[in-house]
């Protein structure tokens, strides 16, 4: 594999740049903001760089690694600091370092009423040096760096606004239940080096053709775990709502294009493990599927802009992670739905910020209404997300769930009806809930709240916002020209095997996702542009949307399940550590105690009782002569 | 070859059990001084075993120094804290009488089963060769010889007792003795002449002539001072006033 | 006759004694116990004595019966103090050190 | 003279020095005791550079007759796990004088003996690592039990003389047994080639021992480590003296003192009683594993914030255990490791934490609040630290802690598996006190707390720097500790598992 | 009738004659020397006479003989040891005697009498103590290197009727003191007559009264053991009733309690050394071979002793109390070293004892100085803070405590760990495991004093610490002195026990 020497400033620029901008304190609060996009825009440009380099290579000498020093090293445990980059890694670095500069551009003028915007970007700069950290780790290990690293990063820029406590709360159950899934990782890299003996991607990849298949099973299953936690998959995927507390930008880098489908890259990467391990497949494939209903319900049923995009970016990683989960035929759509996802759902967050700018930071859409008037760009741009996310041709989401969809119904027998059934309901559902965002904010009656004033937003927000707009209309069509993204990434993940006995025409998955999403919109249309729509959510509904709008009770069940006993548990081991041990220690002092003051009761004080302790003593003895002469 | 004979025999079957049974009155008796007469009893009986078993000297020391001195000793000091004092005897320590008996029975069984266990493997010698010399010359020669370095010592352990006894007995003079001419002077200069001649003895001119009462003075009044200081000291002084003559006659009638 | 028959009731007296010193109450009488309790050894002595056929056992026992009378001489002194500072000859009435 | 000997010697002038400084003298005596601590840091650096890590024999080897007619040397020594453990102990001395300076002024006594103390401490602490004759190392292991006792008695917080007393009872306890093993020890050794405590030469002695004697002294000297490492269920004198001592102290305690339960169990348990030591290994690491989630239990119900540290500590001390006893060299050098990047993990959250408590005047979690806004420094510091603790990837204790995690697993799975929990309890204990202390608003009371000042961010930067450095980059440390591990290892006749799948084999 | 003049080699027994004569001297000086002068006269003669004891045990240190006085006496090494260290003792001791607050002005003056109080103006003092102490040292002297059952009974009575005597002179609390002379005596003569009734079965049994004789005896005897084993029951009731031994101890608390506080050390100190040398003495060369039958019985009577003294130690209240029971705890521990019944087992109980004895004389020099106008303060309670008002007495005090409990870089420390492995070496597991849980249990009360002194505030109720007069500052000094340098380089001693201990058969 070629070697490159320049791997390392990918992530070293943007990692210079949060070392900066922390050290520097108030100190950088002028220029911080500059430097740090700056930063992330000479990545940018390294990441592009690389690309032109790698075209002018033949198709199996695109790969790149960089070994940078002997990290860890004992024993035959040997991990080294090393990147890697090949075709899949670029799509990321390319997504990553592309999306970051927008949202970093869009930030400076977003935060710019923020004291600490510094810090900010900062945290920016930090979560874009971890997450290309993650994808281009050459090990299980480095990328488990990159993969806590961006944890970090979230967690941070969650609680950026931590002076609120809920905002607080949502940070760390972020990074807890990232954590849980992460211990997921942990078990993967474990079992690998206990069965396989390595943990680099290519080590395990090799030995992965000889392995068991339990083994692998094992690693596979593990390795999905983690990608439930940070992916925000069912059942770790409560955190993802409550992330919405942070910076919408971040909502939109990190919460919407590129640390959540970290999973989905970290399946891909590891297809060799789950084309080997059917039962681990099977499993992502449920998960992903479950995931993109979950989220889709949930999104039905929010009134918080940025949760409902929330929502429906857990629905549709929810579609990836079932395309992953489809083996050699899945891998490339579901990173192309990654892409395009990244390009259309970044570009709505944006919006949604930009809403919220203009609004007075409301996020309540049954206080939005008619701002297609006073926002224009904002409309535009949101809109043509809208029209990419709910599958419209020929904008970009179209292609890349349309695959997915295709892909699912041919997997095979009651597994592909299933599948393809539940992605095309999930598709309906989706063009229903990002309607009825479109429809409450822009398009029906004015249900403002006096201080609001919309008006648009500057050129540095729409300016990424019109950016990722292009994106998320023209990506569809050039991924899919001549299979290009197919084709580009079959290297890594394997030959895209057409199959043979197709269930469905791909023409008629389209007629019928068409259909799906041209149900979803009308429904959506007469229920909100038609009706009026109150300004607070009534609370005499149905129990289904009490149930959708508590995003079907995971809360209660996580805090039902883990919490509350968990609770009980620590307070229990709390005074059982008080009470029991430590009181079995005092326990032993005090019959110590006890014995010195029973025994100090010999002591009376009559001397002719210290005779008769000495007589009995000599009795004692005599008799023990009694008894050794008889 | 050591033979018993049976005059021995019958001295030890009549003395012993005397000898145990005193021993145990010891124990009984109230008064200590009856069980100093036991014990000096006992030990008579304990000389007369030593002669029959031909150790005169000890026989005879034992009646002349244990028995004559040693418990005269006790004697003495008995009469010194109070010779009518008697003990009771019901046991004020719970639960020690029980412990006594049970040790009484337990120690005195074990060790009597335990001589009858024993075995020497040789048999009784008899004194006749070693005190074939006379006992108390070969005695004398162990005694100067073989164990002389104790004997030398025990010496330190008579002055250490008599130092003690001193040390514990000995009332040190904190002022010198006044001299005869100091007393009188002192006698002269008191308050009060009417010690000049002595105190008075108790009961004089009282009409009581025990010794715990104050003698009155020729004009009527108590003389605390003529009672013993350790009677005064003890409580043990009866109010004189009782005593006291109700009517004095004062008027000196002169007798021509 | 058996000379060990007077080991018996050496065995006695010496027992007697000693029950004596933890029964009696009056220091001189505990004293005089341990008085009996020295002559019940020196009978048992001048019996091995003459069971052994040689005269250190009594060579021993006139030992024991010069040490005693030292210990006399020094016990009945402290006695003699104790009563005065006390003016009571028992041995549980001095019972202030304890515990 | 032995480079060893110099730097026990150092400290031990250095408090001859602070002990004719008169009392009133405060300054001089502080600056005495910072000067002391840093020569002897620059003189274990110096020894870290001399040493040669290819070589797994004891080096800087002194020995001489201390009580010949016992076989007792004078006899020091290290390999890479004593030299890293020494390296941290004098590296950690002055970060704590300098955090520290004003920690003797509440205390019982004056400042003088405060700083005695710490510099007689200092110099048992490099001893006992350095001990390579067990009677020597049991002399240290003891006797630095009386200058804690002190510190934490004489200058502590709160309950300090209970919490010393039970450190120490605790501690003697330990001690105690440890003696009757080492006594068991030396008389076998007088059976079988005349007395000696020579480390080398009793690792011998095992193979004349029966099982039942070799477990028996095992025991002895595993629970006296236990107490000290605090194992469950032997920890609870660990939170009541780290919430009583002052944070030098504590750091000294649960940084320093606390590693010598773990270094001996390597190089006693481990050495002297191999057969033993697998014999209990499966007990042993079922109290590992109990330490790990209990302390982590412990310290997310802990509402001191001293207390939680302690408990957090107590996770941490499970998972060295596990490491040691997973027989691995991933575990052994996992666990060394683990030991190096705890002691200054713990060093800054106690430093920290100590900052904090001074400056509020409570060490309740729940009386900070918004700390981030008003003391930035000071909450970085403190999030740092804690993201170490919990084992955040890029910051040292993460290397550590993977590495024992996928060296016991390929041992022993289940226990590993169950040991991976806490990695998830970890983030809670640390993130609840980030939370309520640093996060959210800004409670009254806490308005007005000044941030670190110069000498604080001098005492605080190192430690962070080290944190951070040997999360990227620790085979510095690796290097050294590797060689040591495998030696025990292969000693002890371990070699490590094969991969069960491993392609080509 | 032939008859033979004895042969006695005065140069062996020279230091026992010099210390009779200095006694002899100082009753002289009594019954004729000055008043004013006397003092300083029995002083000097005492002091004298011990170091010119000294100097000729020194003279023929290197001599040994069977016939040192008709067989009465053995001079051996182990014999010079123990009269070198009851000669030390006693000189230290001497100093803190000297003191003569600590007596009675009058003995014979009855408490709270006029007479009292007039001798307590005219300063009166009871300068017999010197003399008495001097027979006392003397029958120490001899005990341990008695060879025949007669000297080893004149040599108890000897060093006990002075101790009786001298218990009874306290100069406060004269009641308490005189009722410890009352109770020392009865029970001590009781525990003679025991002592002689043993003397008398031996000899019925072995037809003689040397240990030689005995030895030979019950290697050649015929008969069966019944009398041997009531001799030594009997013989051994008087010897542990002298080291307090439990159940032969109830007496030792009260008497040390109530003896003046220089007397208390000196009785615990020296007549432990000369009752524990005359114990082993006896054990190791008359009743060697008869091993297996009197063992179990000393071990369990070991083993309770520790556990007892230890226990109730913990909780007493008074200090003077506290040591009686730590002497306890530590008879059972130097029975230890009668039990192992070997050379390593004579070498440590002889350092044991010396290093025991001399940090003995140094504590109860340490409690004579904490006063308060009715005298010595031996109430634990009022001892709280004293690491305040006297940092240095309180601080030589807790050193003392540690030696005590056995800490290392003390004395007792060495001590400990010799004799129990002398212990298990022979294989007194129960011994070692016993003497450790002990140690235990002991160094809790230890700490409990230590705890009082540093940790606690001092009560204002006049308790204070006195300056302590030249001599006793002297004692304080030379014996924490000896105990840290025993603690650091035992070497010396230790090897010179060696070299030179052993008993001649």
């Amino acid at each position: 594999m070629t070697t490159s020497t320049s791997l390392v400033y990918l992530i070293a620029l943007p990692l210079l740049g949060a070392t900066i901008l922390l050290l520097a304190g108030r100190r950088s609060d002028k220029w911080g903001h500059l430097l740090a996009t700056a930063l992330s825009a000479s990545s940018f440009g390294v990441g592009l760089y690389q690309l032109s380099q790698m075209l002018n290579r033949p198709t199996e000498e695109r790969g790149v690694s960089q070994k940078l020093f002997s990290w860890i090293s004992v024993g035959s445990f040997n991990v080294d600091a090393g990147l890697l980059l090949d075709q899949l890694s670029i799509c990321f670095v390319l997504l990553i370092t592309g999306v970051g500069t927008l949202i970093h551009i869009y930030s400076i003028s977003y935060m710019s009423h923020d004291e600490n915007r510094r810090r900010f970007f900062a945290y920016l700069n930090l979560f874009i040096a971890a997450m290309l950290l993650l994808v281009l780790g050459d090990s299980y290990l480095n990328l488990y760096v990159g993969w806590e690293g961006v944890g970090l990063a979230s967690y941070l820029l969650i609680g950026f606004w931590n002076q609120k406590p809920a905002y607080a709360t949502a940070s760390k159950k972020a990074f807890v239940m990232n954590r849980v899934g992460d211990m997921g990782l942990s078990f993967a890299i474990m079992i690998a080096f206990a069965t396989l003996g390595t943990v680099s991607f290519s080590g395990v990849e090799e030995a992965s053709h000889t392995a068991s298949k339990a083994a692998l099973t094992a690693i596979g299953i593990m390795l999905l775990v983690a990608a439930t936690g940070k992916s925000a998959q069912f059942p770790l995927q409560a955190w993802l709502g409550d992330a919405m507390a942070g910076p919408t930008p971040v909502s939109a880098l990190i919460h919407a294009a590129t640390m959540v489908t970290a999973g989905v890259y970290l399946i891909v990467r590891s297809n060799f493990i789950f084309d080997a391990a059917p039962t681990a497949q099977l499993l992502v494939v449920i998960v992903g599927a479950i995931t993109l209903m979950f989220g889709a319900l949930v999104g039905t049923a929010k009134d918080d802009i940025k949760k409902a995009l929330a929502a429906s970016t857990m629905s549709q990683i929810g579609y990836m992670v079932l395309g992953a989960g489809l083996g050699p035929a899945g891998y490339a759509f579901a990173i192309m739905h990654l892409l395009t996802h990244g390009f259309f759902k970044a570009g709505m967050f944006l919006g949604a910020g930009s809403v919220m700018h203009g609004m007075n930071d409301q996020v309540d859409m049954r206080r939005y209404g008619a701002l297609r008037k006073f926002m224009p760009i904002t409309f535009i741009t949101f809109g043509l997300g809208y029209l990419a996310i709910i599958g419209v041709p020929p904008f970009a989401g179209f292609y890349s769930k349309d695959a997915i969809i295709e892909t699912a119904f041919n997997a095979g027998g009651v597994k592909g009806i299933l599948l393809g059934g539940t992605a095309l309901l999930g598709a309906a559902i989706t063009a229903f809930y990002m309607t009825r965002v479109m429809v409450l904010t822009f398009t029906s009656k004015e249900r403002w709240e006096d201080n609001q004033h919309p008006h648009e937003s500057p050129i540095l927000m729409w300016l990424p916002m019109a950016i990722l707009a292009i994106g998320s209309v023209t990506t569809g069509f050039l991924f899919t020209r001549g299979h290009a993204l197919v084709n580009w990434l079959s290297p890594v993940v394997g030959e895209h095997a057409e199959s043979e006995e197709m269930l469905l025409q791909p023409m008629v998955v389209s007629g019928l996702a068409l259909l799906a999403v041209a149900i979803g919109v009308a429904i959506a249309v007469m229920k909100y542009q038609r009706a009026d729509v109150e300004t607070v959510a009534p609370q005499n509904v149905s129990i289904f949307t009490r149930i959708a709008r508590k995003d079907l009770m995971q809360d209660s069940f996580n805090e039902a399940v883990f919490m509350r006993p968990g609770q009980a548990l620590t307070s229990l081991l709390v005074k059982g550590d008080e009470n029991v041990v430590d009181g079995a220690v005092r326990g032993i002092g005090r019959t110590a105690l006890g014995a010195g003051a029973s025994l100090r009761k010999t002591q009376t004080g009559f001397a002719r009782s210290y005779a008769a302790l000495i007589l009995i003593g000599a009795i004692a003895l005599i008799a023990g002569i009694w008894v050794v002469t008889q | 070859m050591l033979t018993i004979q049976t005059p021995e025999a019958v001295m030890f079957w009549f003395l012993a059990p005397l000898a145990v049974i005193s021993a145990i009155g010891m124990l009984l008796v109230k008064k200590a001084v009856h069980s100093a007469l036991l014990l000096a009893w006992v030990m008579i009986t304990l000389a007369i075993f030593y002669i029959a078993q031909d150790a005169l000297f000890l026989g005879i020391v034992q009646i002349v120094v244990y028995t004559g001195a040693v418990m005269m000793l006790f004697l003495f000091i008995l009469m010194l804290v109070g010779v009518d004092a008697s003990d009771s005897l019901t046991e004020t320590i719970r639960g020690l009488r029980p412990i006594a008996i049970t040790a009484a029975l337990g120690f005195g069984g074990l060790l009597v089963s335990l001589i009858g266990r024993a075995t020497l493997g040789r048999e009784a010698a008899g004194l006749v060769d070693a005190n074939s010399e006379g006992n108390v010359q070969a005695l004398a020669k162990l005694l100067f010889s073989t164990y002389v370095w104790p004997f030398e010592v025990v010496s330190a352990l008579l002055i250490t007792a008599a130092l003690g006894a001193m040390v514990l007995a000995h009332h040190q003079r904190s002022v010198p003795r006044a001299t005869q001419r100091e007393q009188a002077i002192a006698r002269f200069r008191g308050a009060s002449l009417g010690s000049a001649a002595g105190l008075p003895n108790p009961g004089v001119f009282a009409r009581h002539n025990a010794v715990d009462v104050p003698a009155l003075l020729p004009d009527g009044s108590a003389a605390p001072n003529s009672i013993s200081a350790t009677l005064k000291a003890r409580g043990d002084m009866l109010e004189s006033t009782q005593f006291e003559l109700s009517e004095v006659d004062n008027t000196v009638t002169e007798e021509k | 006759m058996n000379p060990y028959n007077y080991l018996y009731v050496s065995a006695l007296l010496f027992t007697i004694g000693a029950v004596g010193v933890v029964v009696r109450r009056n220091a001189i009488v505990v004293f005089m116990c341990v008085e009996l309790m020295l002559n019940a050894a020196n009978l048992t002595l001048v019996t091995f004595s003459r069971i052994n056929g040689t005269l250190d056992g009594q060579v021993v026992a006139f030992f024991t019966m010069v040490v005693a009378a030292c210990e006399v001489v020094v016990g009945l002194a402290i006695i003699v103090t104790i009563y005065r500072s006390r003016r009571s000859a028992s041995v549980d009435d001095a019972s202030l050190l304890k515990r | 003279m032995n480079a060893l000997t110099s730097m026990m010697l150092l400290p031990l002038l250095g408090s001859l020095l602070v002990a004719v400084i008169p009392s009133d003298q405060t300054l001089r005596i502080k600056q005495a005791a910072l000067g002391t601590t840093l020569l002897v840091a620059i003189s274990g650096v110096m020894a870290w550079f001399k040493f040669d890590s290819a070589n797994t024999s004891f080096q800087f080897v002194q020995i001489a007759q201390w009580i010949p007619s016992f076989g007792i040397n004078y006899a020091v020594g290290v390999d890479g796990l004593a030299l890293v453990l020494i390296l941290m102990s004098v590296l950690l001395a002055p970060v704590v004088v300098l955090a520290g300076w004003n920690e003797s002024e509440g205390g019982r006594w004056s400042a003088k003996v405060f700083y005695i103390l710490i510099l007689v401490l200092e110099t048992m602490m490099i001893g006992v690592f350095a001990a390579t004759d067990v009677f020597l190392f049991y002399v240290f292991f003891e006797a630095m039990l009386i200058p804690v006792y002190f510190l934490i008695g004489g200058y502590g917080s709160g309950e300090r003389a209970a919490a010393a007393v039970k450190f120490l009872l605790y501690s003697l306890f330990g001690g105690l047994l440890m003696l009757a093993s080492i006594i068991g020890l030396y008389v076998i050794s007088g059976t079988h080639g005349g007395h000696t405590f020579d480390i080398g030469q009793l690792s011998e002695l095992h193979k004349f021992m029966s099982p039942t004697t070799q477990n028996l002294l095992f025991l002895g000297f595993f629970i006296a480590f236990a107490i000290k490492a605090p194992v469950w269920p032997l920890h609870t004198w660990l939170p009541d003296a780290a919430a009583a001592a002052t944070p030098g102290t504590s750091v000294l305690l649960l940084g320093v003192l606390d590693k010598v339960g773990t270094f001996g169990m390597i190089r006693f348990c481990l050495t002297l009683f191999p057969d033993a030591s697998k014999t209990f290994t499966p007990v042993i690491l079922v109290f590992a594993v109990i330490s790990i989630l209990y302390g982590a239990f412990l310290a997310i119900g802990a509402r001191d914030i001293k207390r939680l540290i302690a408990y957090t500590s107590i996770s941490h001390f499970g998972f060295i255990t596990m490491g040691i006893f997973a027989m691995t060299t991933q575990g052994h050098s996992g666990a060394t490791l683990y030991m190096f990047n705890h002691g200054f993990s713990t060093a800054a959250l106690f430093l920290v934490a100590g900052w904090m408590i001074s400056r509020r005047g409570s060490s309740t979690i729940a009386d900070f609040g918004g700390l981030q806004r008003v003391t930035p420094v000071m909450a970085w510091s403190f999030f740092i630290a804690g993201m170490s603790s919990l084992a955040l990837p890029g910051l040292s204790s993460f290397v550590s802690e993977f590495l024992v995690l996928v060296g016991t697993y390929t041992r022993y799975p289940v226990a590993a598996v169950i040991a991976t929990f806490g990695i998830v309890l970890a983030a809670l204990y640390i993130l609840i006190p980030v939370q309520k202390a640093l996060h959210g608003p800004t409670t009254p009371g806490n308005e007005n707390l000044p941030d670190l000042n110069l000498r604080e961010k001098i005492a605080i930067a190192p430690v962070i720097a080290v944190i951070v450095a040997l999360g990227f980059y620790p085979a510095p440390l690796l290097n050294v500790i590797n060689p040591a591990s495998a030696h025990v290892l292969e000693v002890q006749g371990f070699t490590d598992p094969v991969p069960s799948e491993s392609a080509g084999k | 009738m032939t008859f033979t003049a004895p042969v006695l080699n005065y140069a062996q027994l020279a230091p026992m004659l010099i210390v009779l004569g200095g006694a002899l001297i100082g009753v002289l000086i009594e019954a004729f020397g000055p008043r004013a002068s006397r003092h300083a006269s029995q002083l000097f003669i005492t002091v004298a006479s011990l170091v010119a004891a000294f100097a000729a045990l020194v003279r023929v240190r290197n001599q040994s003989s069977v016939d040192a006085a008709m067989g009465s006496v053995g001079f051996d090494g182990a014999g010079v040891l123990l009269q070198g260290t009851i000669l030390i003792i006693a000189l230290l001791s001497v100093f803190l005697i000297a003191d003569q607050e600590n007596f009675t002005a009058l003995a014979a003056a009855v408490p709270g009498s006029s007479e009292e109080r007039e001798s307590l103006q005219l300063d009166l003092r009871v300068t017999e103590v010197y003399p008495l102490t001097l027979f006392a040292v003397a029958g120490m002297l001899l005990f341990p290197v008695s060879t025949d059952l007669i000297t080893l009974f004149v040599a108890l009575e000897m060093l006990s009727l002075p101790l009786y005597l001298m218990a009874g002179l306290s100069r406060r609390r004269r009641l308490m003191s005189q009722e410890s002379a009352l109770k020392y005596f009865l029970l001590g003569a009781f525990s003679s007559a025991f002592l002689l009734f043993g003397v008398a079965y031996l000899y019925g049994y072995s037809n003689s009264v040397t240990f030689a004789g005995i030895q030979a005896s019950i290697t050649g005897g015929s008969g069966n053991d019944v009398f041997l084993l009531l001799g030594i029951a009997f013989i051994s009731v008087g010897l542990l009733f002298k080291v307090g031994a439990v159940p032969f101890h109830a007496w030792s608390p009260d008497v040390y309690q109530g003896a003046p506080t220089a007397i208390t050390g000196f009785m615990a100190a020296a007549t432990k050394v000369a009752a524990f040398g005359a114990i082993l003495r006896i054990f190791y060369v008359a009743f060697a071979n008869a091993e297996w039958q009197w063992k179990p019985a000393l071990v369990l009577i070991a083993i309770v002793t520790m556990v007892f003294g230890s226990v109730v130690a913990i909780t007493q209240r008074d200090v003077k109390r506290m040591l009686a029971y730590s002497s306890i705890a530590h008879a059972g521990f130097l029975l230890a070293g009668v039990i192992a019944l070997s050379k390593s087992g004579l070498d440590a109980s002889i350092f044991y004892l010396f290093a025991y004895g001399i940090a003995t004389v140094g504590a109860f020099g340490v409690v004579t100085l904490v006063r308060d106008s009715a005298g010595e303060v031996t109430d634990l309670n009022r001892w709280s803070g004293l690491g305040k008002r006297s940092p240095l007495v309180a601080s030589v005090f807790a050193f003392f405590l540690l030696a005590f409990a056995g800490i290392p870089l003390t004395s007792g420390f060495i001590g400990k760990f010799s004799i129990f492995s002398a212990a298990y070496e022979t294989g007194s597991t129960a011994i070692l495991i016993a003497g450790v849980l002990s140690s235990a249990i002991a160094a809790f009360f230890y700490i409990r004093v230590i705890v009082l002194m540093f940790f606690k505030d001092p009560v204002e109720d006049g308790t204070s610490v006195v300056i302590p007069s030249a001599l006793t500052t002297t004692t304080i000094a030379v014996t924490s002195l000896i105990t840290l340098i025993l603690g650091i380089f035992p070497a010396p001693l230790i090897n010179f026990i060696e070299s030179s201990a052993f008993f001649i058969r």
